[in-house]
């Protein structure tokens, strides 16, 4: 409850940025960004996409087949800050943007594979589920220290200006994770050196079980950019219209070399913070209720019917692609191997240093004494 | 006597020593109405207030950096950090101002501050889940590192910890957290800091074991015993100060010694246990000190079961030493 | 160069609080903060002895005699803001504020004995010069890493409001320090807690060899406090009533329950960051000039003349008392032992575990082997 | 061939390397117009200019998290840490980060930064500035640590250290940076990472050393055959992964070990080195492995070369193994 009256229910301050009303309906006097129909609603698929994920692998995990899922219900529209970036944007996620990955071209497949840690995990099983990695899309790999990421989107920001690229680095976190020291040194050192380099925060109002109001005094998040000499801007983190527009502007500064921007996207972790919480505990469930109504998939959908873009037909027969995709990878999926047990060794260093293959010797010994059919 | 497991008996040393001291203060990530992600705090919150339960922001510096001026002021923290794996963002708090307060002052300025962490792998929690950071604080002056593997020392070192007057590293063993059941006495009562127990008496081989290995090397002693090898287990409970005494008493006894920890091998805590056994009772020696360890890798996720020391390796040991 | 024009010469923003010019006369229309003479006298006396023990110790230092020394000259004012404070308040200062330890009651032997390590150390002789400790004053023993004291400081204060005391805490930090974690964890927490805490930020222009611009890109320090929701104030940190009266205000506040609030002390570093330094090699010597006429000294000398509570008479007869002071505790500290060699093992912990008891049989064997008239 | 000491040597292959590679670029506290408080970076700034050689704000999780960063997108950053006193605020983002970004992504992000610090004690630095943490780096798997003793090292082993493709701690023994002089080819050249050399033959005794304490091996290794005893010395010069085939050649050459350090004692990697050699060994050990080492005691001021170790106690050491 303390929390509420700060996510804007029911009269957010007049400082957040919006587009559209809770109905997906454009706000009187506001100017809708101009965005591509095409891109909008690819925009709106993965959106889809991202919320039937996390659905299957909640019940995946609920009936015990899967170790660990974190969902990101009604934060999906604060995924798609990424959407006006370009492939070779450099993009520092936290753990609870699904949705930028599907938007750079990361498979469902790849998703799948990484959550059971089998031999095709782009990340060999090295890391819990949720962690990805995928160098291919300039998505860096996923920590579960939260910050850590921010001050090195900084340092790859830098790195882009130093090497004469034009390229832009965009970090997330949680609203939380703005205690960190890691957040503080890192937006201080991209106000400093004026870094090509984009952060949101995704505030959804809790940390596991520490409403908002408990990470800071501060009036809000965004106005933590004053200490770094930055815009700090606040926007309706389910309205992909705003989101959309203001992280557009941000780039564009960015890439402009006018230097960093602190969005703090408002939106609110409907569900618990990972399948392993219960947020009846600490939390009143009419909280949740009242940010159903502001879900940004039913938001964007009804801006795209109202505009034409978009009808239940559509949806109907994507969802059944989806659902269908996922039950494929999942069947792919349960047909793999572990990673082999050799490479628990691999990629601590370049290369095995002794210690390491005398090590690898000994526990393939071992291996091969349990089961003598095993070739390591 | 009541069974409890290591959560309760830890949440049960909590509540008797907030009741009995005022000043002991319960404070970190979600210990407040929550009662932390492990439910250690829970109740807590709601018998002793927010004043006193605290839930923090999200910084691990700022955990143990007001807990040391807290500490400082007067009251007797207990901060808890929510995984060992995250203790690094206070790292220059813990090395450089917690265990060094007292000295740097001239013993102007105590700082009893207790840590409580959980540590260790086999939850399926990846490298950032599951790490035995022991080593890092063993190696600096001025700490004491604590890490009961049962809930009836559990709560005993725990009590211990908050009625002592230096700083200390309480690690508990997360894996077994649930799992290690055991008679808990209701009222009041301490473990000495620094002594080590014999869990297993036995006349071939010592194994060294602590925290979530203890279990692992009770197991092993008894497939040796059905192998007809005789085991005695040293649990070694406190880590800083170790029990240099029975350590040596017991490998005098059997001439041979196996270490187990979950740490990676280089620089872990069974180096300095070899060192410091080796310089004292070398002539007792029948063969070299072994060690079954976590590999010099970050901690894997899906291959953790390989990663962790397991009866199998141990006996493979137990049998090298006997064999040398 | 670039730091100049931050530090106010030739025009300050509005938002810097003063009271004198820089002749010491009250500014038209300012309110002058009522403090009794006696206390504004004594603050001048020990402003006084800061500044000729700073010169005494530093010409000490480069005649061979003192391993290092850090001077605070020409910030001498700013060290008065724990001159409002009760004695029960705790300071937690960083390495540059003499002031503060010689009026909490710290004495010239105690002082020297510290820079010499010897026998008498209050501290043993475990730390370098200027690593004072004194919990008799409740000033809090120094660290070299910066700002670890700032978390630490919050950290008191909190306990104090816990165990039903008013107590306030007061932590001096550089502003090169503002740039590290535990500023922001430390004043995050501040501002959640209303934790009943003064920060007092000296901006002297210079961390080591690095500007203030370089720290950060805020316009300025006292801006950072929008981000943890409390007051931030920027004061004239060479003008002792300006920086009094803003103290007295935040140290009311703290104690009222109020909260904390950042104060930015505008002063500037006239010499070398320590004994080691050489500024030559980095600054223009014009920026230093500037300064000296804005010296705190004699802005407080000008006022109280004016006001006809000083005289030269009397500041010629303190000086050569301290200075003899000094001498005699020199002399005395000549004359003084380093600590015992067993006491190296003494207060890593409040009792001798076995491999410090054996680690010491072994040092002090070593010892008299060495010199077997050494009764260790 | 020029002499230089080791912050020169160290300057020179920053320099060369900068040259070479545009990627370089050298970051930390201090390091840009004022060139180091060691001088180390001195002329870098005006030869490469500020987006190179970068004055970064007072934070070192800053300089090691955007090194890190910057290592990602392409660069080939080389922070100095201005002592490795204070490289603990940015322990997370070594140990949880940069040490585990190879693997944590399965090979598809190398993190090559090589982080320059100066350690050790002997400058009337106290606590604060007198460190030797290299236990803490060596037992954290995905680091390398590199310790040379002198300039020749230094320059053939910095180069190295920046061509490779881990990340390294590459630490500077700050008490003779400028005291150890010696010849240092002008041109380019590297050494071997993971290479102990062999300082001095000698058949009764091993000397094991690295970084400053090097020096005091030598000193004791001439007072020793002074008085008749014959005494190999061992620069380890790689700490991790260290050169077990050299120790081993030449432990199992003579019989007997001491290893000397600055660290405190107790999990030092002095206790690694004899828990190495001891289950490699031990059949060839004519006497326990000896250390002389660091108290367990926070560096201390008045005191320290009290506390340091010295030719007197390496001996003591010496003549106790050959008397056992
Ligand atoms: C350094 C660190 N400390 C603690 C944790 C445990 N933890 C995981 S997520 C989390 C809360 C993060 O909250 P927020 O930043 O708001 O992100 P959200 O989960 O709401 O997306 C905590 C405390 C961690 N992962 N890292
Ligand atoms: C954590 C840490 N990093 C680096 C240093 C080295 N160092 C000592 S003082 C200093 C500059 C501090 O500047 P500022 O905070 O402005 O204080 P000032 O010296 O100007 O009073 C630095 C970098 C240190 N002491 N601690
Ligand atoms: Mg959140
Ligand atoms: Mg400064």
């Amino acid at each position: 409850m303390v929390a509420i009256s700060q996510y804007g229910a029911p009269g957010e301050p007049d400082d957040l940025r919006r587009v559209l009303d809770d109905d997906g309906k454009p706000l009187p006097g506001v100017k809708v960004p101009s965005i591509p129909e095409a891109t909008l609603t690819r925009i709106f698929e993965v959106m889809l996409l991202t919320r039937i994920m996390d659905d299957r692998m909640m019940r995946l995990q609920r009936q015990g087949r899967l170790g660990f899922y974190m969902k990101s219900i009604g934060e999906e529209a604060s995924h798609f800050a990424v959407a006006p970036l370009r492939n070779g944007d450099w993009i520092f996620p936290s753990y609870r943007e699904q949705g930028a990955w599907f938007w750079r071209g990361y498979t469902v497949q790849n998703f799948i594979d990484q959550l059971f840690g089998n031999e095709d995990d782009p990340i060999k099983g090295r890391q819990m589920p949720v962690h990805h990695s995928a160098n291919w899309l300039n998505l860096v790999s996923i920590s579960s220290p939260v910050g850590t990421q921010i001050p090195q989107a900084v340092g790859a920001a830098y790195a882009a200006k130093v090497m004469g690229k034009d390229d832009v680095s965009m970090v997330y976190f949680g609203e939380g994770t703005s205690s960190t020291g890691e957040f503080h040194v890192g937006m201080n050192f991209a106000g400093v050196w004026k870094a090509p380099c984009v952060f949101i925060c995704r505030n959804n109002g809790w940390a596991i079980s520490v409403p908002s109001t408990t990470q800071t005094a501060a009036k809000t998040f965004a106005s933590k950019a004053v200490g770094y000499g930055m815009p700090g801007i606040r926007v309706d983190g389910n309205d992909l219209l705003a989101v959309w527009q203001v992280a557009s502007e941000a780039i564009e500064r960015a890439r402009a070399g006018e230097g960093p921007t602190l969005i703090e996207a408002l939106t609110y972790r409907v569900q618990g913070h990972s399948s392993s919480d219960d947020p009846s505990v600490y939390r009143d469930p009419k909280e949740p209720e009242i940010w159903e109504k502001k879900d940004p998939l039913n938001r964007l959908r009804g801006y795209l019917r109202h505009k034409g873009m978009w009808n239940e037909a559509r949806e109907t027969e994507l969802s059944a692609q989806y659902n269908q995709e996922i039950t494929d990878a999942l069947a792919a999926s349960d047909g793999k191997h572990a990673p082999p047990i050799e490479s628990i060794f691999d990629d601590v260093y370049e290369e095995l240093p002794w210690n390491l293959r005398e090590q690898r010797e000994y526990l393939m010994a071992q291996a091969r004494s349990k089961n003598p059919h095993h070739h390591g | 006597m009541p069974t409890m497991n290591i959560i309760e008996a830890v949440r049960d040393a909590l509540r008797m020593q907030m009741r009995a001291d005022k000043r002991v203060v319960v404070l970190g990530e979600d210990v407040g109405k929550f009662g932390g992600v492990f439910r250690a705090t829970s109740g807590l919150f709601d018998e002793f207030g927010g004043e006193r339960v605290i839930d923090t922001p999200l910084a691990e510096a700022g955990i143990i950096g007001t807990a040391i001026g807290m500490a400082l002021y007067g009251l007797r923290p207990v901060p808890e950090i929510q995984f060992g794996d995250f203790i690094f963002p206070a790292f220059d708090q813990i090395v450089n101002e917690l265990a060094k307060f007292r000295y740097r002052s001239g013993g102007q300025y105590p700082c009893p501050v207790v840590i409580r962490t959980p540590v260790g792998g086999g939850i399926r929690g990846g490298h950032y889940h599951s790490q035995s950071p022991e080593t890092l604080f063993i190696h600096t002056p001025g700490l004491k590192v604590v890490a009961p593997s049962n809930p009836y020392d559990a709560k005993g070192l725990l009590l211990a910890c908050m009625r002592q007057n230096d700083p200390v590293l309480f690690m508990e063993p997360k894996r077994i957290y649930r799992a290690s059941k055991g008679e808990v006495p209701e009222g009041d009562y301490v473990l000495e800091i620094g002594k080590a127990s014999v869990t297993r008496e036995g006349s071939q081989v010592t194994l060294l074991a602590w925290s979530g290995m203890v279990s692992i090397a009770d197991e092993t002693a008894k497939q040796a015993e059905a192998a007809g090898i005789s085991v005695e287990v040293v649990d070694l409970r406190t880590l800083m100060p170790f029990d240099i005494d029975t350590i040596l008493t017991s490998v005098k006894k059997t001439g041979r010694c196996v270490i187990v920890h979950e740490a990676p091998r280089t620089c872990g805590f069974g180096a300095e246990l070899i060192a410091s056994i080796q310089e004292r009772a070398m002539e007792y020696l029948e063969a070299p000190i072994m060690r079954v360890t976590g590999f010099d890798t970050p901690f894997p996720y899906s291959l953790e079961h390989e990663y962790m020391p397991n009866p199998d390796r141990v006996l493979g040991a137990i049998r090298q030493t006997l064999e040398w």
